[in-house]
């Protein structure tokens, strides 16, 4: 699958095309759409980000947003990958480009409810199972009174 | 007295002298971990916390004694009693002062070991019995431990044996009395092959006793509280209590085997024992200064791993005590 | 040699040993807290002993778990009556949030940490029952200039 | 967090039926199973979460063949308080008390962090004396965590006097840190813009004071664990993390910098007054446990050494840039990273211009290590994974967060 137009096959420099102007403070970012994530991410990995920092997803209100941060140790720069999922959406796990993404994607794919496919261990992380995806805008937190009242 | 009374007095006296040593011990391996910790151990209860212990028993006495429901209900209730009369019975070759035995024995050495050895097997059916996985690692380890140290442990003993000529407890003693030149005492401590077997000798009562650095039965910090997690109230306090007369068995026989029982440095034996009770108050000091050392060991060093534990003692423990046998062998028929 | 760092090891706990116990008997000795020490959050007074508060709500907002509550009626001069200004010791995480955020200075972080309760209602205290909330003039008349009450919010 | 009433055999990588044992270390001969009509059977054991030796709540299920690790899982979860979604409705000013809750040891680290990512969004310039007195707590309590570490470890492997040495040297941290902020371990002292309050009078003769004793402490401590060859031999050669592994596994800190990577936050990326502070930073070679303790060792030398740079060169000044009452930072996305004792502690901040943050990802260094744990656990003996747990110093409050 040919990863699409935005995406930057040749990272360094060209990757830095940040969307809108507030995303300018994250450095070099690349939006890639959620089948060419893998292949971004592999395309990085030989370009000398050896080691996946962080991986987390927000919820935007109608969609969720994931962000894959990468970082070079020798070339001492950060580079973000990020795409947007809809809600309930099957990820494909990365944990075989990068192993440190195994825990963050279980505890993402749980608190954000999207489904993990190809992980070798997609449990959940850190709630028992029935509990409502948290990190949603959806979910409420209890408000002022019920905290009140309790 | 007729002979069964004889023996209950005896018993009596053991088992008082056992109850209020493992008592006295428990205060004081908390006010030396204690004080060696820089805090102050016990001292609310009593005068400087002194009935701190008498609390405990008490404690452990009024304390409901549960049966868990898997545990295996006869063993169960055997093991405290496989590791409580060992310890008991092991009190009785000890040499106190020069008549004050509760049993002469020609074999006292032997007969205190071979007692002690019986002590592994409760700890293993405890294990077992207790139906929970921890326990059952800490009595595997504890009887693979026990029963490996047990070689170099008795083989270290032979040289005194071999020296003294007799395997009898008094005798031993006796043989230590007088002075080399006037100035060294006769104690196997300083007699270079008793020195050696002395090195072997305490590293596998240490290992014999669970005592840190290889308290690997109850290893608290891995298998939570190793042979002993499923017992509670009185059954626990006989595991617990039995482990602190183990301690001082151990500790007395050192002190019989290389220090001079009863002896005083520089003084003849019938002076000392002219003295109404000097001996026994030696012996008692002497065997409680040997806890202290134990004491203060357990508050240092850390624990060592069972598979070096296991090389320690196969690989290096039983040859070297195998070659002492022999050099003392050759060394007593050639000089002495 | 293999065994010095054990003898080593064994030196050093006899010199804690001799340095002696530095515990504190807590029951009968006390330390004694460094002035900016954080606690329960205790109501401030004006001298003649009426409480400084203006039921002013800042710090009902501010705190981050809402367990400062304040039940206030408003006679028709403009003056408050506080019937209860409620906090919930339980749950206080002692931020000193609302102390920072007051206007008026009227309440403190104490010193008190002795804050054990033997009946669970006592972790609902009220710090204010039934007095008459001071008015902002009187803390400008109070004051009068050294400290300016009225900052904006 | 699997569910605690489920059979602990049908869980996880341990679901698909018991594993054979992988080749077995040097120097240990295993039984072969199976040998005139006798089979081994596997056990699973729950190591936690109310174990004495996991550090806070963690479950690890370890499959073991006698005493070898087979296959490791860890079940987490049992500390999740949800910090991120409450920070999504908390001020700015508020979510440094849930950033201390985090990694509780190191509080001041977590409040930097968010402190770092407001200031970067809303470009306040922080006085130069607030970054000094950041720096001046932020290494404070390195070394009180660090002390914890070391008594724990310690305790880990069987010795007790460690742990209330060290907890003697922390108590008096602590009363330093209780002077300055107010608290204890939860300080709410680093605030976007500076720090809440100036430092005390008079404190700066305290640390002098500390910093007298704890240089013989430190030697104490070093000789006493360290030095102790029983302690050498089970810590020397188990739990090896090389470079490589690391780095894919997204380790950070002092576990990263004992398998030989080079990497500090404090060096990479100055926050704070770290620029104009001389340290060095320790690096090890293998990775193995003993290397984790000697670079944790080397870096409590380091941070005393700069506590004393700090208190003399402190410099004077607002301790508090100006700030709004109330912080509205503009819309946007950035992150904010801090070298904390356990690795990088980072904020991801997503604000929509509101008062409260729109999103706030909370990167837990101890999440990484916890994954490469499960990994390198198989193969070594129960008491080994004791004590590599207790190596790596992974802190339950900051993965479950």
């Amino acid at each position: 699958m040919r990863p699409d137009a935005t995406d930057s096959s040749a990272p360094t420099g060209a990757g830095g095309e940040g969307t809108e102007a507030g995303m300018s403070l994250l450095g070099q970012t690349a939006h890639v759409r959620a089948e060419a994530v893998i292949g971004t991410l592999a395309a990085l990995k030989d370009e000398g980000y050896e080691s996946l920092v962080d991986m987390f997803g927000c919820d935007t209100g109608e969609s969720i947003e994931l962000t894959y941060h990468l970082r070079s140790y020798a070339k001492d720069r950060d580079a973000y990958v990020k795409t947007v999922v809809p809600y309930d959406a099957e990820v494909a796990s990365v944990w075989n480009v990068y192993p440190g993404a195994l825990m963050p994607e279980r505890e993402t794919a749980e608190l954000l409810g999207l489904h993990l496919a190809g992980h070798p261990n997609p449990r959940r992380l850190l709630t028992t199972d029935g509990v409502p995806p948290l990190l949603r805008r959806s979910v409420a937190i209890r408000s002022v009174e019920e905290v009140k009242r309790r | 007295m007729s002979p069964t009374a004889g023996v209950i007095v005896r018993f009596v006296a053991l088992l008082g002298l056992m109850l209020t040593n493992g008592v006295v011990m428990i205060y004081m391996l908390r006010k030396v971990l204690g004080r060696l910790h820089i805090r102050y151990g016990p001292i609310h209860v009593g005068w400087h916390g002194t009935l701190q212990t008498v609390n405990d028993v008490l404690k452990l006495l009024t304390k409901e004694d549960i049966t868990p429901s898997a545990v295996d209900r006869w063993l169960y209730r055997l093991a405290p009693a496989l590791v409580f009369v060992p310890s008991l019975v092991a009190y009785a070759a000890l040499p106190f002062s020069p008549d004050l035995a509760a049993v002469q024995l020609d074999t006292g050495l032997l007969f205190t070991f071979a007692v002690l050895s019986i002590v592994p097997i409760g700890i293993l059916v405890a294990g077992w019995a207790s139906s929970n996985k921890w326990s059952l690692l800490g009595g595997m380890r504890a009887a693979a431990q026990q029963i490996a140290y047990e070689v170099p442990l008795l083989l270290s003993v032979l040289p005194i044996v071999m020296i003294a000529g007799t395997a009898s407890l008094g005798g031993i003693v006796a043989y230590q009395e007088g002075t080399f030149l006037g100035v060294v005492p006769h104690w196997f401590i300083f007699n270079p092959l008793g020195l050696a077997s002395f090195a072997i000798f305490a590293v596998a009562a240490l290992v014999e006793l669970n005592q840190t650095p290889f308290d690997m039965s109850e290893a608290d910090s891995e298998l939570v509280a190793g042979f002993a997690t499923e017992y509670s109230a009185m059954k626990f306090g006989l595991l617990f209590l039995s482990e602190f007369s183990n301690q001082f068995v151990l500790s007395a026989l050192g002190v019989t085997l290389f220090f001079g029982g009863w002896m005083l440095p520089w003084i003849s034996a019938e002076a000392v024992s002219s003295v109404p009770g000097l001996p026994v108050a030696v012996f008692m000091l002497k065997a409680y200064a040997g806890i202290a050392v134990m004491m203060w060991i357990r508050g240092t060093f850390p624990r060592v791993r069972i598979d070096q534990l296991m090389q320690l003692g196969w690989k290096r423990l039983i040859p070297a005590a195998l070659a002492l046998v022999l050099v003392a062998g050759v060394i007593h028929k050639a000089v002495l | 040699m293999w065994g010095a760092g054990l003898v080593n090891g064994l030196r050093i706990t006899l010199r804690n040993l001799r340095r002696g116990p530095i515990a504190v008997k807590y029951p009968y000795e006390k330390l004694e807290l460094p002035e900016r020490a954080r606690w329960a959050v205790r109501p401030k007074y004006f001298e003649d002993g009426s409480p400084k508060c203006t039921a002013c709500m800042t710090c009902v907002r501010t705190c981050p778990d809402h367990i400062l509550s304040l039940d206030v009626e408003t006679r028709e001069d403009k003056t408050k009556h506080i019937d209860r200004f409620g906090y919930e010791i339980g749950a206080c995480m002692m931020c000193g949030l609302c102390v920072e955020v007051c206007p008026f200075d009227a309440i403190r972080m104490s010193h008190e940490y002795e804050l054990a309760v033997t009946d669970v209602s006592g972790l609902d205290e009220a710090l204010l029952e039934d007095v008459d909330a001071a008015s902002a003039q009187r803390h400008r008349a109070a004051s009068d200039g050294t400290k300016d009450p009225e900052s904006d919010d | 967090m699997t569910d605690p009433t489920e059979d602990v055999a049908g869980v996880g990588l341990l679901a698909e039926g018991l594993h054979d044992p992988g080749p077995a270390p040097a120097g240990i001969r295993r039984a072969p199973s199976g040998v005139d009509g006798l089979t081994t059977e596997h056990l699973i054991i729950n190591m936690g979460p109310q174990h004495p030796s996991t550090h806070g709540v963690l479950r690890m299920l370890i499959e073991v063949d006698g005493e070898e690790v087979v296959a490791a899982e860890a079940s987490i979860g049992y500390l999740h308080r949800g910090i991120e979604k409450l920070a999504e409705h908390r001020r700015y000013n508020a979510v440094g008390t849930l950033m201390d809750r985090g990694d509780y040891m190191s509080g001041i680290h977590g409040e930097m962090a968010i402190a770092l990512a407001v200031e970067q969004l809303m470009e306040i310039e922080v006085p130069r004396k607030a970054n000094w007195i950041r720096s001046l707590t932020s290494e404070l309590n390195r070394l009180a965590n660090h002390l914890v570490w070391y008594g724990t470890f310690g305790l880990d492997t069987g010795a007790m006097g460690q742990f209330l040495y060290s907890m003697r040297d922390r108590e008096a941290l602590l009363d330093i840190l209780e002077a300055i902020s107010g608290q204890r371990m939860m300080f709410n002292y680093v605030r976007p813009g500076g720090v809440v309050a100036d430092l005390p009078a008079g404190i700066d003769a305290k640390i002098r004071a500390f910093l007298e004793t704890f240089d013989t402490y430190l030697d104490e401590h070093d000789a006493l664990l360290g030095g102790n060859e029983i302690f050498q031999g089970r810590v020397k050669g188990i739990g090896v993390i090389d470079a490589g592994k690391a780095l894919a596994f997204g380790i950070t800190g002092p576990n990263l910098r004992a398998s030989g990577a080079d990497y500090d936050v404090r060096k990479a990326k100055p926050y704070a007054a770290f620029a104009e502070l001389e340290f060095d930073v320790p690096v090890g070679t293998v990775g193995d446990a003993w290397d984790r303790y000697q670079v944790r060792m080397c870096e409590m030398r380091q941070a005393a050494r700069m506590v004393r740079q700090c208190i003399e060169g402190m410099p004077e000044g607002e301790h508090i840039a100006k700030v709004p009452k109330v912080l509205r930072p503009p819309a946007g996305e950035v992150y904010a990273c801090v070298e904390s004792s356990r690795g990088e502690t980072g904020i991801h901040l997503v604000s929509r211009g509101e008062d409260t943050p729109y999103r706030m990802h909370y990167r837990a260094p101890s999440l990484f290590v916890l994954q490469a744990l499960e990994d390198i656990l198989p193969g070594h003996l129960l008491a080994d994974v004791v004590m590599i747990i207790g190596s790596t110093d992974v802190m339950m409050g900051e993965i479950d967060r």
